[in-house]
């Protein structure tokens, strides 16, 4: 199965005005076609970052690719043309945005808002089957289609996230962005979206990058994940293989020790010492290296190889070089 | 929406009542006897006498008030102290032009000022922006009657292009319409300016770009929709500007609307006219008020009418 | 050992934090204002407005602003012991427009100052106490806004006849509604803020919540508010002066200096331009300041 | 789309501002006059409708015409009349009237229209006549073209009255059909040109009258437009929009080049200016101090004041009259008032016993006597007399000279009859507020007036006004100031354009080169 997408070492700073911000620094990234990826990580490590240069909506003036590449199937995104990138946004891939509250517009009717991805991207689609599709799809996302018609203001935070994942996947996406899709939303609502969304998945065959900082929801709906720090990813693999738990990489190994587990005993969650990396004047080598346990000289010199622990499980950290014992 | 708007102009009742009410309560109390200035100085004091019953002032100030206001109600606006004529004739000559000045001023000041607000937006810190900013300040800062005479010099002296007076032709109508409209068109500017940013920012239009729309129509179709109230809101407020402006534009112009007939009937006191023209502009502000009030309704659903 | 540090540090860090954000946040305004350069420029010009028509004494007599010399009137401007040249009696220009600044400057911070004071009483217990309160004061501000601002002062000065005095009480009647309505937004909106009530609740006085909580909060707008409309008011004393029912000649006022020169400005041009520069960069100023400061104050303008 | 309709919307505003107008040709036919006020009444018998000189004569002595016309030297010269006899008591003036005199309705004038207007005025319009009919009693009818005027007492001025505005001839039969407002609206009268129509605001219309007796005018039609504002007036002119500025300022015509089509001319006028001073009996004015007046009076320069406010266009005045008024006492034979001399008057201020209080001088704000009162305030600083102006509007400034708070007051007065009648009522004790000079003056002045209105013989009423005089200014009762002229502007393809001293003028006169 060749890769729908593929980031290679992408580099992402934002010039503001106090100071340049680096986003992303040598970020890799690769998915299958159909594959439901986990992206997790702190805020900050640059998960919003990545999806928006994919789409390359990164705010003008302020957000720069400075090196790097970006390939959706054949297409380089970085070099695309406008108008490729518009047949592209909104047809091929898809973004799910984090607060429902402010993605809709508020002086647009929903049903409208829903077909103006029909008319952009299926000219010649006539209006009847545009609005039996509208109906369809809003059908298919639980919302009785009379309602098509009124207002964001007259739906609740739950029911507008499902108008905008019905907005995203009406054009039936190749590739499917969520970028914290549940975050907002309480914890039953939660399972009923992302229960929605692996449903639709599954019908459209569409690949699916599921940005979270919960680690519960990526075990139960992804079959593969990665893990973002500062900017870079420092683990990826199969759920089975990251989950085993018997080789993370130190930053993951925080993370787990973070969920309250129903077996263990332990009084009190670990928490992860220290602070994130200041984006503003990151460290030379290891962007974890302050926070590790582990921490070697070596860490601090330079950025650790990505090391291929076993087949499709790359962890980037010095303790798992060839021939090292691994904790 | 029909008995919101009812309940509107009732309300508006109350407020004329009041703004007139003031004006001729500070007309009365002001010094000098109105009787005395109209007959002039050799009237003998049985002149001054028969004068001040003729035109009531002998009785108390609030019997003269309400005799005012209900001849006015029933379209009788008396007649000028000063000048001896119908107030409501001179009004219904003079009223067309100031609304028909004071519509061009707002229609160029809102083609013009709204798509320049945007494009400042859209090419926002770059020299364009800057560039409109400084024009948008310089309109609003510089005094109304001193670029009015500025445009006569420029334009009718120097070039000969328009007629520096008056207001037969159409072409007469041009340089008052821009210079009453030149402040009007910098708040436009600005406010377009100011709203759009704040919307340029917000999440659905990055969901709209999402969607794979055209940047035209991202900012058009669902940023600038999105910001239309506040900017309908100055378009209210810069219409009691222009009916303001249009005392010294009028003054400047020779223009014959009831703005330069209003600032002579002040200077002489000659209440009639001054009262008139207050009662006519409150309503004429109130009415743009309601209008503006109304659409809000049709441009932003959220907005539900008698809520206010 | 970790935790014990881990404790020592976060205390120190949060105290010294919250110090620093309150200076920090001043600093951050003027940071952020000092970034805007059009901002700074309106600063630097109107400080030395000011300062050279309040030090107008010191190298300009008085007595000059009044000698005639019919003589040499006209006098073009930059000839010798005339800068700006002569009006129409041979007074000096220089002098007149320098002791003129005195009151266009004066006269417009006075009548802000008067629409601002007014407007935070006004404004505030409307908004605060709501309920009767609220609808008298907003009526009586709606009655006072239904009428454009000069008309309503050209009929009061035209009543009450010519002063300073007058003029001032005349040009403030019509700004009070506007700053009262600002005020009375800004609190009902802070009204419903949880501050509010947790002050309410511990027992603090109303007048101390209006004055220590809602009226800081409140400043942002005010100030921005109060910036253009310093410029707005130099403009009005100006026309009224245009009008004729300005301050009363002799005394100097840049308005009434170009109504006085009114029929000769075609002819001797520098008698309008002059003074009306001098407006137009006084009020640019202020309009620079009013925008840097809504950009510095209001963090979500931040791009 | 929006920013497709701002573009088209640029290109409409640039294309109309490029539509270039050549200044408009000038049309043989037609002459368009500015004035500064709008002129709005057309019927001088009526108190209701009280017309004012100033404002309304461009329209009147259009459409009117009266028995006599003052020339440009106050001579009155034959108009509806041919000539007049006085009798030998002084008491009666029969006038011969012309017979070919139509009105603008088509009826012919008889000298029953005549004594209609004179007695309709003495009844309907009690100030002007008390004013401008100075003891005309009645009026008889004596055959079509004959009238007779019988005053209570004999007054040397009467012949002058019959040329100010109140002497305009009226249609009785026009009259009676629609009464005074009707008249006021649509105006009839004998003159060379007949009321079309009043836009408020904007233009008055008049058109040449086709039977008029004296030949149809030159200049088909008359269009009067009101602009206040100076400088538009003197930027229409130059435009071409305008073709005459009515009483133009002064300081503007001065400075036209010769590049400009525009030419001007400058007339003594009726109008002297004075200040009179407070000396009301009872309110302890400071200038009941004779010094004090003195000192005021010599240190005037009136040569700055008329270069100041009039740029040397008027003449300075020793007396508070006018020279050339009828009645007006002959150079010599009265004291004229105090030279400028700076050291005299600190001599007389020094005897004064003024305390160094600043003097009010009211006067009305926005005009000459602005101007005036400004330029006298720096010459009496000179001197070490404090003086403020105040300058109010003309409400105002009546209601203070009335009531008496101020100390000096600048005016002029103007004097239609061009005589000295007007002067008269200054000394006279008013009716309104009693007498204004000290002690026996008073009394003394107005029995003098009283005689000056009923002598005959000319010679007999100069020296009792140059007696007035001699008093007023030996005492310094007011400070003479200048005599004021009328100017106006006027495009230099016209011709034929003369002011008589009351700024009234004739189109019928005026052609195109």
């Amino acid at each position: 199965m060749e890769n729908l997408l593929e980031i290679k070492d992408l580099n992402v700073i934002y010039k503001t005005d106090e100071a340049i911000v680096h986003a992303l620094n040598g970020f890799t990234l690769s998915v299958k076609k159909g594959e439901t990826l986990g992206l997790v990580g702190e805020t900050g490590a640059g998960k919003t970052t990545m999806c928006l240069s994919t789409l390359r909506l990164l705010p003008d003036q302020v957000g720069e690719v400075v090196s790097g590449s970006i390939k959706y199937r054949n297409i380089d995104i970085l070099k695309a043309s406008k108008k490729e990138m518009l047949k592209l946004r909104g047809a091929e891939i898809s973004m799910i945005f984090q607060d429902p509250m402010s993605g809709l517009n508020p002086v647009m009717r929903v049903g409208d808002q829903i077909k103006e991805v029909l008319n952009l991207h299926f000219p010649d689609m006539s209006p009847k089957d545009k609005d039996a599709r509208v109906d369809e799809v809003l059908t298919l996302v639980g919302i009785t289609p009379e309602r098509k018609d009124q207002f964001p203001h007259q739906f609740s935070g739950g029911m507008k996230q499902r108008v905008v994942i019905a907005m995203a996947l009406v054009a039936e996406p190749k590739l499917l962005l969520a970028d914290e899709p549940t975050t907002a939303l309480d914890v039953t609502i939660q399972a009923q979206i992302l229960a929605l969304m692996r449903e639709l998945k599954e019908k459209f065959d569409s690949a699916m990058v599921l940005v979270t900082h919960d680690l519960g929801i990526v075990a139960e709906f992804c079959e593969s994940v990665a893990v973002a720090y500062a900017g870079e990813i420092v683990e990826s693999g199969t759920i089975e293989q990251v989950f085993a738990r018997d080789k993370n990489h130190p930053y993951t190994k925080g993370l787990f020790n973070c969920i309250p587990d129903l077996t263990s005993t332990a009084p009190r969650l670990t928490p992860i010492p220290g602070y994130m990396a200041n984006p503003r004047d990151l460290p030379k080598g290891c962007k974890f290296a302050n926070r590790c346990a582990h921490c070697t000289e070596k860490c601090m010199a330079a950025v650790p190889e990505m090391q291929e622990v076993a087949p499709g499980h790359f962890i980037k950290c010095n303790l798992f070089e060839k021939g090292a014992s691994g904790q | 929406m029909i008995k919101y708007t009812l309940r509107r102009i009732l309300l508006m009742i109350p407020v004329i009542i009041g703004i007139t009410f003031l004006v001729h309560f500070i007309l009365m109390i002001s010094p000098g006897d109105p009787a005395q200035m109209i007959v002039g100085p050799e009237a003998t004091l049985e002149d001054i006498e028969m004068k001040r019953h003729e035109l009531g002032l002998d009785q108390p100030q609030v019997v003269q008030y309400l005799k005012y206001m209900w001849n006015a109600l029933h379209g009788d606006f008396g007649t000028s102290w000063f000048q001896s004529f119908n107030v409501m004739t001179e009004f219904s000559h003079r009223l067309p032009y100031t609304l028909r000045l004071g519509f061009l001023a707002i229609i160029w000041a809102v083609a013009l000022g709204i798509p320049l607000g945007v494009i400042s937006a859209v090419r926002h810190n770059t020299i364009v922006d800057y560039a409109l900013t400084v024009l948008s300040l310089i309109l609003v800062s510089a005094p109304a009657f001193w670029i009015g005479m500025m445009y006569q010099v420029f334009f009718s002296l120097n070039l000969r292009w328009l007629p520096a007076s008056g207001a037969s032709t159409w072409r007469h109508y041009i340089l008052p319409a821009l210079s009453l409209g030149g402040g009007v068109f910098a708040t436009n500017c600005r406010t377009t300016r100011t709203w759009l940013l704040d919307t340029l920012r917000s999440d659905f239009v990055r969901t709209a770009r999402a969607k794979g729309n055209k940047e035209v129509t991202v900012v058009f179709k669902h940023a600038l929709r999105n910001s239309l109230l506040p900017i309908i809101t100055q378009i209210g407020v810069n219409f009691s500007i222009i009916m303001g402006g249009s005392v010294i534009t009028e003054t400047v112009y020779a223009f014959p609307g009831i703005g330069s007939y209003l600032i002579n009937a002040v200077k002489a006191k000659d209440v009639p006219i001054v009262m008139a023209s207050i009662l006519v502009v409150a309503v004429i502000v109130g009415i743009t008020n309601l209008v503006v009030d109304l659409m809000y309704a049709v441009v932003d659903p959220r907005v539900q009418l008698g809520g206010k | 050992m970790r935790k014990g540090r881990e404790k020592k540090m976060s205390n120190t860090a949060s105290k010294k934090i919250s110090t620093s954000n309150r200076k920090g946040q001043m600093k951050q305004v003027w940071f952020r204002f000092r970034k805007n350069k059009l901002a700074m420029i309106g600063l630097v010009v109107i400080t030395i407005l000011i300062l050279a028509c309040l030090s107008a004494s010191l190298y300009i007599p008085y007595e000059k602003v009044y000698t005639q010399s019919i003589r040499d009137a006209f006098i073009p401007p930059f000839s010798e012991g005339h800068i700006f040249g002569t009006d129409q009696f041979g007074r000096d220009l220089f002098a007149r427009i320098m002791y003129g600044g005195r009151i266009s400057l004066f006269a417009g911070l006075v009548t802000i100052g008067i629409a601002f004071v007014m407007g935070i009483i006004l404004g505030g217990s409307a908004g605060f106490f709501g309920g009767k309160t609220d609808t008298i004061i907003m009526r009586f501000c709606d009655i006072l806004m239904s009428v454009p601002g000069i008309l309503l002062s050209m009929t009061i000065v035209a009543a009450l006849g010519q002063g300073l005095g007058k003029m001032l009480i005349a040009m403030s009647v019509s700004l009070i509604p506007r700053q009262a309505r600002t005020v009375r937004a800004a609190v009902l909106t802070l009204r419903g803020q949880e501050f509010v009530e947790a002050a309410r609740c511990y027992g603090t006085r109303n007048s101390t919540i209006i004055f220590r909580h809602i009226i800081p909060n409140v400043m942002g707008p005010l100030i921005i508010g109060v910036m253009s409309g310093i410029g707005g008011q130099i403009l009005q004393i100006a026309s009224l002066g245009f009008l004729g029912i300005g301050i009363a000649p002799p005394t100097p006022e840049w308005g009434t200096i170009i109504s006085e020169n009114q029929s000769n400005i075609l002819f001797y041009p520098y008698l309008g331009l002059v003074p009306g520069l001098f407006i137009m960069v006084a009020v640019l100023s202020l309009n620079f300041i009013g925008d840097g400061l809504r950009d510095a104050l209001d963090p979500k303008q931040k791009n | 789309m929006k920013k497709l309709l701002a573009l088209v919307l640029v290109a409409i505003m640039a294309l109309s501002l490029t539509v270039s107008a050549s200044a408009a040709a000038v049309d043989k036919k037609t002459v368009v006059i500015a004035t500064a006020q709008e002129p709005t009444v057309f019927f001088c018998q009526d108190q209701n409708y009280s017309s004012n000189q100033a404002k309304d004569s461009p329209v009147l002595f259009q459409i009117y015409e009266c028995l006599l016309w003052m020339d440009e030297q106050g001579v009155c010269q034959p108009w509806l009349a041919t000539g007049y006899e006085m009798s030998e008591d002084g008491l009666e003036y029969v006038f011969t009237l012309r017979d070919d005199v139509y009105f603008h309705n088509g009826e012919k004038m008889t000298a029953q229209d005549v004594a209609f207007t004179y007695k309709l005025c003495m009844e309907k319009n009690l100030t002007l006549t008390r004013n401008l009919l100075i003891n005309l009693a009645d009026v008889e009818v004596l055959d079509d073209t004959h009238v007779k005027f019988i005053l209570s007492e004999p007054f040397a001025g009467f012949p002058a009255e019959t040329s100010a505005r109140v002497g305009f001839i009226i249609n009785e039969k026009y009259y009676n059909e629609v009464g005074s407002e009707g008249y006021n609206n649509a105006p009839v009268g004998t003159g060379p040109y007949t009321f079309v129509s009043r836009v408020t605001g904007q233009e008055i219309t008049l058109k040449a009258f086709d039977n008029y007796w004296g030949g149809k005018a030159a200049i088909e039609t008359v269009i009067i437009r009101p602009i206040s504002n100076i400088a538009t007036q003197f930027i229409s002119l130059r435009t071409g929009d305008l073709d005459v500025i009515n009483s133009a300022d002064v300081a503007s015509c001065q400075q036209l080049t010769a590049r400009d089509p525009v030419t001007w001319i400058s007339v003594p006028s009726a109008m002297r200016v004075h200040i009179t001073f407070n000396m009301r009996p009872g309110l302890n004015s400071p200038l009941e101090d004779e010094n004090l007046r003195k000192a005021i009076v010599s240190a005037i320069n009136k040569d700055d004041i008329i270069e100041g406010v009039l740029k040397g266009e008027g003449a300075p005045l020793d007396m508070s009259c006018m020279p050339a008024y009828t009645g007006a006492p002959e150079a010599g034979t009265y004291t004229p008032s105090l030279e400028y001399n700076v050291e005299k008057a600190k001599e007389y201020l020094a005897a004064s016993n003024y305390d160094g209080r600043e003097l009010r001088i009211i006067c009305q704000a926005g005009t000459n006597y602005d101007k005036a009162a400004q330029i006298i305030q720096g010459q009496l600083l000179a001197v070490g007399i404090k003086a403020a102006v105040v300058a109010t509007d003309s409400g105002t400034f009546t209601a203070s000279s009335t009531a008496g708070d101020f100390e000096m007051g600048i005016n002029g007065t103007s004097s239609s009859l061009f005589d000295w009648s007007s002067c008269n009522t200054e000394y006279r004790i008013q009716a309104v507020y009693g007498p204004a000079y000290p002690g026996e003056y008073a009394q003394i002045l107005d029995d003098l007036c009283a005689q000056a209105n009923v002598a005959t013989d000319p010679a007999e009423r100069k020296a009792i006004t140059a007696q007035i005089i001699t008093i007023v200014n030996e005492n310094a009762f007011n400070a003479p100031l200048y005599n004021s002229t009328s100017t106006s502007a006027f495009n230099n393809e016209l011709e034929g354009i003369t002011l008589n001293p009351n700024n009234a003028w004739r189109v019928y006169n005026w052609s195109w080169k």
